[in-house]
């Protein structure tokens, strides 16, 4: 279980998050939804301890780790896939995948399984990593991160810009991921692809929660209002 | 950047004060030398600061407007015959055109590469003068027997009156410095630091300000040259150093960029240290390293930011 | 053929500096003054190593440990506390470092330079193709090319250079992997330093031991990583033959212009092409 | 500005008025002596031994002179004018009585042009620029130690008693240097040896492989090695690896003596053939004496800048204190054709017209040392009397 507790969060003088609260537990899928700038990344990045929390705890299975550095916690089982996917220019698409399993004792997701999952990464392993095409380039930092063997997966809008058939596949491989036991914690302003895998929702605006719950507790109203942001 | 008596512009104005101030308390000539070092040092950190601390470019080859400054004084006096009036124009000048030659030259070069860029340049300039202009310059001999002034009856060769005359120009180069900084063309150079891509949005040409850094700041180099050359009655390709450039970078880092006070701080606590531990000790060098590595750590902003504090309208 | 073989020394000893630096520069964007310094400390180290133990091998395993050493430590109390801060900064501390070690080699080892000599078969000339050369000269070369090889395969293809790769180009991203980035930049600096003490070793039989050999070489070295493009290892191979054998020939030929000449160049790469001539993509710094 | 500057300059007017005013002379209680020497750079290793020769000749009259302790203030000018010239002015500035130093002929000159100015006694024991007492010569300037023309005078001799056939001329890239090529490139097809080759070399070249290959390769027989400092060591010690000494005859100013000789070793030493401007083996009660100080103070034999700083320092100081006043202008009219029958190199003569000493001149070579203790020891080969190198004076 990955725990946010009334974390804030501010750049400079700026407030970005008003005591936010947000938890993931394994095989869950928490989707995080709301507008350009409504605050989404910025909750991701508190989470993964990239930015520090001005108050409040950030919690790994109960261990208190607050003050943890950014690759303590990925060498704790917190793995993520920054917006701008971030591919390592200069290294092949698999020497990409390698990277990530440097400071990590093996597990079950190996190279060979993420080619599995994604069989087009390995027919380009060889490539440049920054040759590949943007939906490759997704599929390369989400089997990146895999390969840190994660007990928890923080997606920043894995499928922004892509085409509806290399976002199947991407929903396909985090409904995967979540049923080998990983939480995942799934940031998109598109409202569409979150409804078809997420277990429950939270919505954030300026910096707040405005709602929270699970799929089921999803009206028809509020599926509008989701709708809505997505336009914007 | 309101009030016209900032803070600094006090501090660095009360520097100037005290060292004009300081033969009504000492005559020992040997004080006044060292304090003429710390005068012409001062000119040349505040010129080198103008270019990076206001306006953002840094610069590995500095000593190349210092040493044509020194230059330029020499050959307008020695070969030319002119006065010392003449003799610092000319160094202006000379100092002035070679940084708008490394400027557009480096026009399409930025950052750290600008820097390197510069340094090249100084190194290129210097193995000229040593090798190819021995003519001119004296080739590693140097040229001794420059000038100092003459004018009024009074015995430039003293020391003190000497130091007079240099920390007189070290005041107008303070005042002349901060109106400047104050002028619309400061605060675009302000400007073209802070977002060198959105001082162009708004219009300004930043290739021309930056030449205008360029120049201004390597025509004060010049100015500081030729007073050593005259200080020391002697030039030699050795200014052309690029320890040169490295000690300028230190002392005004060491002082706090940016500002009007902290070159001059810098310059002051450099020859103050280096004359007070080697007076003491064999190993002041090392000394004057841990120094400075103490200082870059724990007053990244300088030894002015003891004096300014917090206060913004610096 | 002695032109070669000179040319050919210079530049093992320029490329062994060179890649440390070159290495520091991608890891830590710091162009790192002490660079040199390090290397005479080396030097110096390694005629009393040798002194000492009356081994000349020893200098070339001991000295290098050394500088290791001193390079975590220096990395550790100089540039971590400001690693935050603008790079001028890093730039001046490293300055600091350089005035610190003079001192200590002045402190130790006094004014006057040094001298030791090698193993004893590698002393005096070797007739090769019909000309004497220097076997101290051919043993550099051959050392020189095993060290280069060693670095490139441990670059190209080791575990340890593939997380050095990582952290150069985007250290974040590294951090987020898992990879303590912190301790990977202390341990480039550290094997940079390891280096210059290696080639200040190496050095020392060959050429004249004293407080300003750091400079000289140090101008060299810059020039090399800005040829062959800051952080770029093959860069830096070319590169450092090209100055090499430049400044053998170029003493041949036409002593007066060597310098002239490679400044020259060097301002043209910096107008032209100024992430290198041997890059292949756009480096920013 | 220019405004500013002249309203300023005539208060600094009045002011100077005002400070010159009361000027007051102040007692000597001390005899102030500025030693200019590089202690480091490539000339480090000639101002530390001539600090310590100087030293010695201070030290063995109690540290006194005219009846006041001498204060010596050492100042290591880095082997750059630059630097040199910042100390002396300081050092003036400071009011001293005489200034020694400096190694460097180029920084002696620039001294010279200050001394002049200050009226301050200069004592030269190391640069050779025969512009020194020549062209530039000035009053308050004196050089107790040989001249280059001296100097070059010896080696053509040397050169010619090798019967040599063809020189190649490695020559260090200063102002001393380029005059001292053309000299020998003039004087040497006079005596009969053909010059093949002239390379100037910048000072702290750290690499001469290519150039002493190219001395090799030229066919010569003779190498006139004249470079400087640290330069001495460096090439001669790569002129080992190619065994330099056994394929060329290797002459030059100053290039080998027993202390180079323990920089360089023996391989690279032996049958290096140079002048010598002061041997400790010189058979005299004063150098006896001078060298069983030196010994015992540094543990080790005064090589030729120890040995020659000490002549011109103890020289000096004798003068001064026989002239038993304390005024500079006495002092320099009795050094000028003050005559030392008991220098640790023989008899000396400061010549009254251009303040050089008249001496003699050594030629030696290095040979094995037979007590096996230093790796070679000099051997005279040749000696000149003053009256073969000098003109006399006008």
């Amino acid at each position: 279980m990955l725990e946010l507790i009334e974390a804030q969060v501010s750049y400079g003088k700026a407030i970005a998050l008003h005591d936010v609260s947000l938890a993931v537990a394994p095989s869950q899928v928490v989707a995080l939804v709301g507008r350009n700038g409504a605050g989404k990344s910025t909750t991701l990045k508190a989470m993964m301890g990239v930015l520090p929390l001005d108050r409040g705890r950030r919690r790994l299975f109960g261990e208190d780790v607050t003050n943890r550095s950014v690759d303590a916690l990925s060498r704790m089982g917190v793995a993520y896939v920054p917006e701008n996917r971030q591919v390592f220019s200069g290294l092949t698409a698999e020497e990409n995948l390698d990277v990530a399993a440097l400071s990590h004792a093996p597990g079950p997701w190996t190279r060979q399984r993420v080619y599995d999952l994604f069989p087009r990464l390995h027919e380009r392993r060889t490539a440049q990593g920054t040759s590949l095409s943007g939906g490759e380039q997704q599929m390369l930092v989400i089997g990146r991160a895999l390969m840190t063997n994660p007990r928890m997966l923080l997606l920043d809008e894995p499928t922004e810009g892509l085409a509806p058939v290399i976002v199947d596949q991407i929903v396909d491989a985090v409904r995967e991921i979540a049923a080998s036991g990983t939480g995942i914690v799934l940031v998109e302003q598109n409202f569409q692809v979150p409804r078809r895998v997420a277990h429950s929702f939270a919505l954030i605006d300026s910096g707040r929660f405005t709602w929270q719950g699970g799929a089921d507790q999803i009206t028809h109203d509020l599926e509008t209002l989701l709708a809505g942001f997505a336009a914007h | 950047m309101t009030r016209f008596w900032t803070r600094d512009f006090l501090i660095a104005l009360g520097l100037c004060v005290l060292l004009l101030a300081a033969p009504l308390v000492t005559r020992n000539e040997s004080v006044f030398f060292l304090l003429s070092l710390i005068v012409i040092w001062s000119i040349f950190a505040l010129a080198f600061d103008f270019c990076f601390g206001r306006g953002g470019i840094l610069s590995f080859g500095h000593a190349a407007f210092f040493a044509l400054g020194a230059y330029g004084y020499t050959w307008a006096t020695m070969d030319l015959g002119l006065g010392f009036g003449a003799g610092l124009a000319m160094a202006i000048l000379c100092g002035a055109v070679f940084a708008v030659i490394v400027g557009l030259v480096g026009q399409r070069v930025t950052g750290l590469y600008f820097a390197l860029l510069t340094l090249m340049l100084a190194q290129l300039l210097a193995i000229i003068m040593v090798t190819r202009l021995r003519r001119f310059t004296g080739g590693d001999d140097g040229i001794a027997g420059v000038p100092r002034p003459m004018f009024g009856g009074i015995d430039f060769f003293e020391t003190v009156n000497f130091f007079w005359l240099i920390a007189a120009i070290l005041l107008a180069v303070v005042v002349t410095m901060h109106v400047l900084n104050r002028s619309p063309l400061g605060q675009a150079i302000a400007g073209l630091k802070q977002n060198e891509e959105r001082a162009r949005q708004i219009g300004f040409n930043t290739a021309r300000l930056r030449l205008a850094v360029l120049s201004i700041s390597g025509a004060y180099s010049g100015l500081a040259g030729a007073l050593l050359g005259a200080l020391l009655m002697y030039v030699s390709p050795q200014l052309l150093s690029w320890k040169v450039s490295g000690d300028v970078l230190i002392m005004a880092l060491l002082g706090g960029t940016g500002t009007l006070a902290g070159p001059i701080l810098g310059v002051t606590l450099f020859e103050l240290l280096k004359e007070v531990l080697s007076s003491y000790t064999e190993y002041w060098y090392g000394i004057l390293g841990i120094t400075f590595i103490l200082c870059t750590i724990f007053l990244p902003k300088g030894v002015v930011s003891l004096l300014l504090g917090r206060d913004k309208s610096r | 053929m002695a032109i070669i073989v000179v040319g050919l020394s210079i530049g093992m000893l320029i490329f062994l500096l060179a890649a440390g630096l070159t290495l520091i520069f991608g890891m830590l964007q710091v162009i790192n003054f002490a660079h040199g310094a390090l290397y005479m400390l080396g030097a110096y180290l390694a005629y009393s190593v040798a002194m000492l133990t009356g081994s000349f091998w020893l200098t070339l395993v001991i000295v290098p440990l050394m500088l290791l050493v001193l390079g975590l430590v220096i990395e550790r109390v100089t540039l971590r506390p400001i690693y935050d801060a603008d790079h001028v900064y890093q730039v001046l501390i490293t300055f600091g470092v350089v005035l610190v070690i003079d001192e200590v080699v002045r402190f130790f080892w006094g004014l006057s330079g040094r001298q030791f000599s090698p193993a004893a078969f590698l002393v005096g000339s070797i007739d090769i193709f019909g000309t004497e050369v220097s076997r101290y000269r051919v043993f550099v070369i051959v050392v020189g090319a095993i060290v280069m090889t060693a670095l490139l395969l441990g670059i190209e293809k080791s575990r340890i250079g593939l997380t050095v790769k990582a952290c150069s180009v985007n250290p974040d991203m590294a951090a987020a992997l898992g990879i303590r980035v912190e301790r990977v930049r202390m341990m480039v600096f550290a094997a940079g330093a390891g280096l210059a003490g290696f080639a200040g070793a190496i050095a020392g039989p060959m050429l004249p031991i004293q407080l300003q050999m750091g400079n000289a070489i140090l101008l060299d070295c810059f020039t090399v990583i800005i040829i062959g493009g800051l952080g770029n290892i093959r860069g830096a191979i070319v590169a450092a033959f090209v100055v090499g054998m430049s400044r053998a020939v170029g003493q041949q030929w036409a002593a007066e212009w060597v310098d002239v000449f490679t400044y020259s160049l060097l301002v043209l790469v910096l107008l032209l092409k100024p992430e290198g001539l041997f890059s292949k993509k756009e480096r920013t710094a | 500005m220019s405004f500013s500057i002249s309203r300023l300059a005539r208060q600094a007017l009045l002011a100077a008025g005002l400070v010159g005013a009361c000027t007051a002379a102040h007692a000597q209680d001390t005899f102030r002596i500025a030693g200019l020497v590089p202690l480091s750079g490539a000339f480090g290793i000639l101002g530390e031994n001539m600090r310590r020769g100087a030293t010695i000749a201070i030290e063995e009259r109690g540290g006194e002179v005219l009846g006041v302790p001498i204060e010596v203030v050492w100042d290591d000018t880095e082997t750059s004018t630059q630097v040199a010239i910042q100390k002396a002015t300081k050092a003036m500035a400071r009011g001293v009585d005489m200034i020694f130093g400096e190694a460097s002929s180029t920084t002696t000159l620039a001294i010279m042009k200050l001394a002049e100015q200050r009226k301050v006694p200069h004592i030269v024991t190391l640069s050779a620029d025969d512009r020194i007492t020549g062209a530039d010569k000035s009053r308050y300037t004196f050089r107790t130690s040989n001249n280059v023309a001296m100097e070059v005078a010896a080696l053509l001799a040397f050169a010619k008693n090798q019967n040599l056939e063809k020189m190649y001329i490695v020559m260090a890239d200063y102002s001393v240097g380029r005059d001292l090529a053309k000299i020998l490139e003039t004087e040497l097809p006079k005596n009969g040896i053909e010059v093949v080759g002239t390379e100037f070399v910048p000072i702290g070249t750290s690499d001469y492989a290519i150039i002493l290959n190219k001395a090799l390769e030229s066919g010569a027989d003779g190498l006139s090695l004249v470079v400087v400092g640290a330069d001495v060591a460096t090439s001669l010690k790569q002129g080992a690896d190619v065994g330099l000494g056994e394929k060329m005859t290797v002459m030059g100013l100053m290039l080998m003596d027993e202390t180079q000789g323990m920089v360089v070793g023996e391989r690279g030493s032996v049958g290096i053939n140079s002048t010598l401007r002061y041997h400790h083996t010189q058979d005299s009660d004063r150098n006896r004496d001078f060298v069983a100080a030196f010994v015992e103070k540094y543990g080790e034999l005064p090589n030729q800048y120890a040995g020659e700083a000490y002549d011109g320092m103890s020289w000096w100081l004798d003068t001064v204190d026989a002239t038993g006043v304390f005024d500079k202008e006495a002092w320099i009219d009795a050094f000028e054709g003050s005559v030392r029958d008991s220098s640790v190199e023989g008899l000396k003569v400061m010549r009254a017209c251009d303040h050089q000493a008249e001496q003699v001149a050594l030629f030696g070579t290095a040979v094995p040392d037979p007590s096996g203790e230093l790796p070679i020891v000099m051997e005279i080969a040749e000696s000149f009397e003053a009256e073969e190198l000098f003109a006399p004076c006008e």
